[in-house]
């Protein structure tokens, strides 16, 4: 603790008498470097990169890190370079003096992806050794993954002070990326890098093992084709569950999609094309749950999915509701023309949102906790995917207790199971069938909340699930939610296996030829009901 | 047996309501044949879809060309009468192009259509321009291979979108492996033909290429992202090059971002990805990947600003895009105007004869020309995603670009060339000096 | 089919659509050649044109009648034999080409030039000849009805089940289509016809030709149906929708009824798919999407089901509607419109227009003869008890 | 006779250990029964005896799941499906009258006439004098003859119990399952019901179910009565009426 707090103090002092020193000088390298940014030429743009970051000047960080988030300022007239900090305030960036103002002439200098990572490279041994966790460990990547040879010093003065485990697994894999490609690292330096990439065992690793070329030792390019057998055979185990994990996620997303239908069509049996459309409606709803925290209330972004779960399912159910008693009940025992009067009603509903929200795609964004991805051993695990499948199983949870505890749910059971019978032991069936549709909608609602984090928000979203929830709950076997729920989840996993093998649209092509043969052997779904009831 | 009962329920007929309703019917279809043509205005028919899957592109059009009739008229119109837009909706349904096509031509007698998105809709009314002698503008980038004498095409052929943009990562990026990743249509399938050609004449070895195909609309990307992530990790830098169409694109996108591939490892760039695609996704992670157009929207000239001033006035909404298509079709009006002042008429034999060395300004500062081919010439841009939606042009050609209708890189075309003004033949091959096919 | 068949299935009804349909088949394309472009009675080309994908469209509901209407199968995949049918006589057109392609190949299509086919795949062998083709129209859905009906029919799939899987199957195909490995001209389908049997497809006179012949298959259509629905065989199907394991315990093979009729409807879309490609010029594969299909079980309920003509109506009103609504002031609100006449048309006439008109007409001649007839006895149920002898 | 040789039991229709369960339920269990020919046999038992389930397993719509099942000594029913049997000649009368209600009264028993069933046969179909003689004759039987050409959907309940049993008739077969004629019928229906019945036994092998105990009475025929699957008793009406187990469980004290 003292002595950290004693070599900040040091290096403070150290900086104060640079850049005292410096103030008075004529421009030496390092200003000219910063000057270059002001060429808007990316060659330059690089350079001036690299002679910055080696330049040990204490702006060096401040500009480079403005660099990369588009807070450094260049005026192609004057040739100035300014750094605008996160506080709005500005220092003009070769000399670090505070100004006033950035003259309006001055435009963010550009990047590419090249000098992105230039920047990245130049960052992380600039950040080596930075206090805070997270950008030692992501400086140490990024200099595993630019393996500059300059950096090879300060990852190991890094490597030393270094006292977190997982950063200091970091820097000596990129110490080994270095050493590999250095060509005058020992032999024995070179062996011991190989495993330690090994160690690592992920695609990077690869990548990087199979780049090492030709001039390297003979017992080093042995070492590394073994260890790209080993990390391929192991990423071989891997990539089965990857495939599974994906089957279970595309499973996820159907089930979601699917579990609205199992109410309104598996329960009610009315055949409902409009279902994809109450899908839509939930994505819609999101989207404006969206724009209003946007425009009103920002700091609620993150949460704005969880507001948009139950205003969907109300959105959605009212809907539904409303589309029962104005059609569905006048249609009870005529299945095959709800199928008509539901596709009229989805080309109806699929209009009105085009003239309300506009025929484009609508922006809905995934909050912070829905971006991005961890690793599990080999295999990428995106965050939304995993909420999505968490959030579909515990709706499938709700549902399911709902339907078999509650006073509603019973009713809902005893009106579809015997409509007669329920009504004459004082069940208002009508307004059990109003309920259960609108359920069904609401649930197809709060799925579009979480359609809409993986697809496209437009008017033709219910479109594309209509035929795949069709034939997740007949294959599934009408009027069984778990039938809905195995079934989506087969398929899931089924198609996510075949993909591979076959490309996207044969592995589809395949999967439904399958439904159908399937359909032959067993032609009331996976979980059918057995005995005289059905046929009745 | 009496034979009369069996048909009871069968015979459920009903002579009075057939005669009514053919008779009513042919009333009907008599009243759309007698439509008045009125002869103080210029008809413009716009064939784009409205409704269907591809509304989401076509509705744009067609209030650009609403808009650029608009604006017309306020400058006088041309020849002395108003411009009168003839709107229709062939509803993403490709035989219902062929139709509407007919009956602007016929029943509204247009003098000139805009319209088209898809490769397939403009082949379904390809016959009907020829048959019915009228003009189509066509303002989107498409495959190639094709040069008719009643069709201007005022999108980028491959070697305006393509090839440059393999050009920039090969220098820019030192890209060594690519993935040619498009959905399973025409346009993709044929660009990544000429691409494959393209790069392996620079040395691309087979096992570099990976090519992949996905159906329209496809939206589980966990798969084909995660190959990709494997290809690029094959130790040379590696770029995708997508062809992926609209729709797609978001969950491609999403999944790239979410499964951290960024620009800086593995660049994407898309020839379908405008501005318009964008407005649907969070574009924050998606910094840095790119895309090749002709046009962009932030590009800084004055005729851009205007025009985004003006469309953005026009449409009431401030925060309006612009794209690629939507300049093709303002480059193509301009064109159009232009031939029929030159000629004074709108006679379709005289416009077609004199559009061939009409020049028009585009929005990005130069002018383009249209050519003996019926293809135009055009800049290239190389963009890259911000963050706010819109692109960042990192790099463009130094001249415009000359449309090539036959790609040079296939073997079936490669003789051939479209010239309507001195061989008077769209497909022209020039080892045999012969016109092909249905050629003239 | 014996003259007596023939005879049997004619009642006026039948009998003045026929002479509507005839009269329209002669008389439009007579119109159209014969009186002066312009003039009032002058059927302009454009019409005949739209006015033949209707009839195609009616061959196509008359198909969907047949087996929903009286059987009740609903397929939601007939969109499927239809396209098919187009794909079939669209090769025939393909092959027709010839030289006149863009790239000039006497041999392979301009798709197959620039996907770099080196030669014919064996799928597009003997579809140079007409005959081949013509017969592929009908063999191609019909095979593949039967096969599909062989097994759906035999495990007894019914209902929504086989309604959805029928679903699956023209999905499938239209995945299939789409791709471009398959070898079909992938998204943009077959298309630049030039000529049919040696006549340009774009001459009036081979429009004309096409509509009168597209005329003479609805009626060729109408009588195979109206054949099959008036025979013994007809009155099976109804029994069969009616009520499916009753005709099972009478010792009717349901499923060999139900294949026969599927495999006929099939080989009807099939032929409507063929004549529809050469008038309106492409084939592709959209018209696999199942909500093409669905839309044509639409036709169907709208003008009637179970009534043949109203199924043939039905096609030609929608698709009016469509064409008429699509363009003008109404083009932004033509879905709502559509999707209302559905609606509507369920709630309000479910039996069909013209099941409606029937019923209507059958209600008022019930109330007359009610008048007459004085022996009610039989309405009331039991009548005097007598002994069987 | 050389055929006597073939057949393993002289009865028309022959059940032995006869299982059939559904989601574990205990349908049929262990049931044997023996039909002779000409014989009409009067099943009842309480609801869930398994009536019903024994016709559809005779009827070959619902397979056992051991056992067996030999109709005229020779043929194994439970490897045929429904229409194979129907063939054979065994009819049915559904529980709830099952007619084809949009078709009229003599379209129906046409359609039940055992003439060629077949696709073939049926589309090129012409009316024999003959078979219109049947259909009149059938239609004098069962009293409807002034309804022959009313919708089937419009008749009365016992109209339509009766229609359906005039379908059986002209489908003339060798055996009649016949379940609950008389049920939702008035006492002079379930009479002439049963004067019916007795008169079509002259001809034909019947097999009854019925829960009407004076319509069983009348029959005057060899009853079993039927519970939990099994055979519980078997005898006269009045045997069995006055077995104690059949009056535990289904007569009631």
């Amino acid at each position: 603790m003292l002595s950290n707090l004693s070599a900040r103090l040091c290096s403070f002092v150290l900086s104060l008498f640079l850049i005292a020193f410096a103030l008075p000088a004529f421009a030496g390298p390092f200003e000219d470097a910063v000057a270059k940014f002001a060429n808007d030429d990316y060659s330059d743009t690089e350079e001036a990169i690299g002679t910055v970051a080696s330049s040990g000047n204490k702006l060096a960080f401040p500009i480079i890190s403005a660099l990369q988030d588009g807070r450094l300022m260049a005026d192609p007239d004057s040739k100035k370079v300014y750094v605008t900090g996160t506080d709005g305030k500005s220092i003009d960036a070769a000399t670090g003096e505070a100004v006033a103002s950035v003259p309006d002439s001055a435009s963010a200098v550009r990047l590419n992806n090249r000098l992105r990572r230039s920047v990245d490279a130049a960052l992380g041994s600039l950040t080596l050794q930075s206090p805070d966790l997270g950008a030692r460990l992501q400086a140490a990547q990024s200099v595993f993954k630019s393996r500059e040879e300059t950096a090879l010093e300060p990852v190991e003065s890094a490597l030393a002070k270094e006292t977190n485990k997982s950063v200091k697994t970091a820097l000596g894999e990129a110490r080994a990326a270095i050493l590999l490609f250095k060509s005058d690292a020992t032999e024995v330096q070179k062996l011991e890098a190989v495993a330690t990439i090994k160690a690592r065992g992920d695609q990077d690793a690869l990548a990087l093992l199979s780049d090492i070329g030709t001039d390297q030792p003979a017992s080093v390019t042995k070492a590394a084709a073994s260890a790209i057998g080993s990390i391929q055979s192991s990423l071989a185990v891997w990539s089965t569950v990857q495939n599974a994990w994906y089957g279970l996620s595309l499973g996820s997303v159907l089930l979601l999609a699917a579990i609205g239908l199992a109410i309104t069509f598996g329960v009610m049996g009315v055949i409902n094309m409009a279902h994809g459309e109450m899908v839509m409606i939930g994505a819609y709803t999101t989207f404006v749950v969206q724009e209003v925290i946007r425009t009103r209330y920002p700091a609620l972004f993150d949460y704005s999915l969880l507001i948009a779960v139950p205003l969907a399912f109300l959105v959605a159910g009212a809907i539904g509701m409303l589309i029962e008693r104005s059609i569905i009940r006048f249609l009870y025992g005529r299945p095959l023309e709800t199928l008509l009067a539901t596709w009229g009603l989805s080309l109806v509903l699929q209009q009105a949102v085009r003239t309300m929200f506009g025929p484009t795609n609508r922006e809905v964004g995934n909050p912070s906790w829905m971006s991005g991805a961890f690793e599990l051993g080999q295999i990428t695990i995106t965050y939304n995917r995993l909420w999505i499948l968490c959030f579909t199983l515990a709706v499938f949870a709700i549902l399911l207790a709902m339907l078999r505890y509650s006073a509603i749910g019973l009713e809902m059971r005893a009106v579809t199971q015997n409509r007669r019978m329920a009504a004459s032991m004082g069940i208002a069936t009508s307004r059990v069938d109003a309920l259960t549709f609108g359920l069904g909608s609401g649930i197809a609602g709060i799925a579009g909340v979480a359609l809409s984090q993986i697809d496209n928000v437009s008017p033709n979203l219910g479109q594309s699930y209509i035929i795949d929830s069709f034939m997740v709950v007949v294959f599934g076997g009408v009027g069984n939610l778990w039938g809905t729920l195995v079934g989506a989840f087969t398929l899931g996993i089924a198609n996510k296996f075949l993909e591979p093998v076959a490309g996207a649209v044969l592995g589809k092509i395949a999967i439904l030829v399958l439904i159908i043969l399937f359909i032959q052997k067993r032609p009331r779904g996976l979980f059918a009901l057995k005995g005289r009831a059905v046929e009745a | 047996m009496p034979t009369k009962s069996i048909h009871d329920i069968a015979a459920s007929f009903s002579r009075r309501g057939v005669l009514a309703a053919t008779a009513g019917l042919m009333l009907g279809l008599a009243s759309i044949s007698g439509a008045k043509a009125a002869d103080d205005t210029i008809k413009v028919g716009v064939l784009h879809s409205l409704s269907g899957t591809m509304a989401i592109s076509e509705t744009t059009l067609k209030d650009t060309i609403l808009f650029l009739i608009d604006e017309q008229n306020k400058k006088g119109g041309v020849l002395g009468k108003k411009l009168e837009a003839v709107v229709v909706d062939p509803a993403s349904n490709w035989p219902l192009f062929a139709e509407k096509a007919r009956e602007l031509i016929t029943k509204d007698k247009v003098s000139v259509v805009f319209g088209c998105w898809t490769s397939v809709s403009r082949k379904s009314v390809l016959p009907v321009f020829k048959e019915l002698n009228n003009i189509l503008f066509y303002p989107v980038q498409y495959e190639g291979e094709e040069s008719e004498r009643n069709v201007f095409y005022t999108g980028a052929a491959p070697n305006q979108q393509a090839i440059p943009a393999v050009d920039y990562l090969m220098k820019e990026e030192k890209v060594k492996r690519w993935v040619l990743a498009g959905t399973d249509y025409v346009y993709p399938r044929t660009t990544n033909k000429i691409l494959e050609a393209y790069l392996k004449s620079k040395g691309v070895a087979q096992e570099d290429i990976m090519i992949n195909y996905t159906p329209f609309g496809h939206s589980d990307w966990q798969t084909i992202v995660a190959d990709i992530k494997k290809f690029g990790s094959a130790g040379k830098k590696t770029a995708v090059v997508s062809t992926i169409n609209g729709d797609a694109n978001v969950p491609f996108y999403k999944e790239l971002g979410n499964q951290g591939i960024k620009a800086k490892d593995i660049p994407v760039v898309a020839f379908s990805v405008g501005e318009e695609e964008l407005a649907g996704i969070d574009t924050k992670p998606l910094v840095g990947h790119l895309a090749a157009w002709n046009y962009f929207e932030s590009i800084k000239t004055p005729a851009n600003e205007k025009f985004i001033k003006d469309w953005q006035a026009y449409t009431k909404n401030p925060k309006r895009t612009t794209n690629d298509p939507m300049e093709a079709h303002v480059i193509g009006f301009n064109m159009w105007i232009k031939a029929v002042e030159k000629v004074k008429s709108t006679d379709p034999d005289k416009v077609i004869d004199a559009l061939p060395g009409i020049e028009a300004p585009n929005l990005t500062g130069g002018v383009s020309k249209m050519l003996p081919n019926h293809h135009i010439t055009k800049p290239v841009f190389i963009g890259e995603i911000k963050g706010n939606g819109q692109f960042d042009v990192v790099w463009k050609t130094p001249g415009l670009v000359a449309g090539d209708a036959w790609s040079k890189e296939l073997d079936g075309s490669k003789d051939l060339i479209g010239d309507w003004v001195g061989k008077k033949c769209g497909n022209f091959n020039t080892k045999t000096n012969k016109c092909l096919g249905s050629g003239s | 089919m014996t003259p007596h068949m023939l005879t049997r299935s004619l009642d006026r009804g039948a009998a003045i659509f026929l002479a509507v349909v005839a009269a329209c088949g002669i008389l439009i394309p007579l119109s159209n050649l014969l009186l002066p472009a312009g003039s009032f009675l002058q059927v302009p080309t454009y019409l005949v044109a739209l006015w033949g994908k209707y009839v195609c469209y009616a061959i196509l509901a008359l198909a969907i009648d047949l087996i929903w209407g009286y059987c009740g199968i609903l397929s939601l995949g007939h969109g499927a034999f239809f396209a098919l049918g187009g794909y079939a006589m669209g090769m025939y057109l393909m092959r027709q080409i010839g030289t006149r392609g863009v790239y000039g190949n006497p041999i392979l299509p301009d798709f197959m030039v620039f996907l770099n086919y080196s030669k014919l795949p064996w799928t597009w062998y003997g579809f140079d000849m007409f005959w081949f083709a013509a017969l592929m129209v009908l063999l191609v859905p019909g095979l593949l009805a039967f096969c599909f009906g062989w097994l759906a029919f035999r495990s007894r799939v019914t209902g929504v089940y086989l309604s959805i899987i029928t679903q699956a199957m023209t999905y499938a195909l239209l995945l299939a289509f789409f791709r471009n490995d398959f070898g079909f001209g992938g998204n943009n389908g077959l298309t630049d016809f030039k000529d049919i049997l040696g006549f340009n497809v774009q001459a009036e006179g081979t429009r004309a030709a096409l509509f009168a012949l597209s005329c003479l298959a609805l009626i060729a259509s109408f009588l195979i149906c109206r054949t099959v629905v008036s025979s013994k065989l007809g009155k099976v199907l109804i029994a069969i929708r009616d009520a499916e394991s009753r005709s099972r315990f009478l010792g009717y093979r349901v499923e060999s009824y139900k294949l026969f009729v599927f495999t006929l409807s099939a080989c009807m879309a099939g032929v409507a798919g063929a004549l529809y490609v050469p008038q309106v010029g492409i084939i592709n594969p959209s018209e696999f999407a199942p909500g093409n299909s669905i839309e044509a079980v639409i036709w169907v309920a709208v003008g009637g089901r179970g009534t043949l003509v109203g199924a043939a109506l039905g096609a030609i009103v929608v698709n009016y509607a469509k064409t008429f609504f699509t363009s003008g002031v109404l083009a932004p609100y033509w879905l709502f419109m559509l999707g209302a006449l559905f609606i509507l048309v369920t709630l309000l006439l479910p039996k069909g227009i013209v099941g409606t008109f029937n019923a209507w007409r059958d209600q008022s001649k019930e109330k007359r003869s009610a008048l007459t007839t004085v022996s009610a006895a039989a309405e009331d149920g039991v009548t005097e008890p007598k002994m069987a002898e | 006779m050389n055929v006597m040789d073939t057949r393993a039991t002289s009865a028309m229709l022959y059940l032995d250990g006869v299982h059939v369960s559904f989601d574990g339920f205990h349908a049929i269990n262990n049931l044997s029964l023996a039909l002779e020919p000409g014989e009409m046999r009067a099943i009842i038992g309480p609801n869930g005896a398994g009536k019903t389930t024994m016709m559809d397993i005779i009827t070959g719509k619902t397979k056992p799941d051991e056992g067996t099942v030999l109709f005229d000594g020779v043929t194994d029913l439970t490897r045929l499906d429904e229409t194979r049997i129907a063939e054979l000649g065994i009819g049915r009368k559904f529980q709830k009258p099952t007619v084809f209600e949009s078709q009229t009264v003599q379209d129906n028993l046409l359609l039940a006439l055992n003439v060629d069933h077949s696709v073939k046969g049926t589309l090129f179909w012409r009316g024999s004098k003959a078979e219109s003689e049947r259909i009149d004759k059938v239609l004098e039987t069962i009293r409807l003859t002034d309804a022959r050409n009313r919708l089937a959907g419009s008749l009365s309940h016992g109209q339509k119990q009766w229609l359906e049993i005039g379908m059986l008739l002209a489908q003339d077969p060798k055996l009649l399952l016949v379940d609950e004629p008389v049920a939702g019928m008035t006492d002079v229906e379930t009479h002439l019901t049963a004067e019916l019945l007795k008169e079509i036994n002259k001809t034909h092998t019947i097999m009854v179910v019925e829960h009407d105990m004076t319509f069983v009475r009348e029959l005057g025929v060899k009853v079993t009565c039927l519970h939990e699957g099994t055979v519980l008793a078997e005898g006269t009406i009045d045997q069995v009426s006055s077995n104690e187990r059949v009056i535990e469980v289904y007569l009631g004290r």
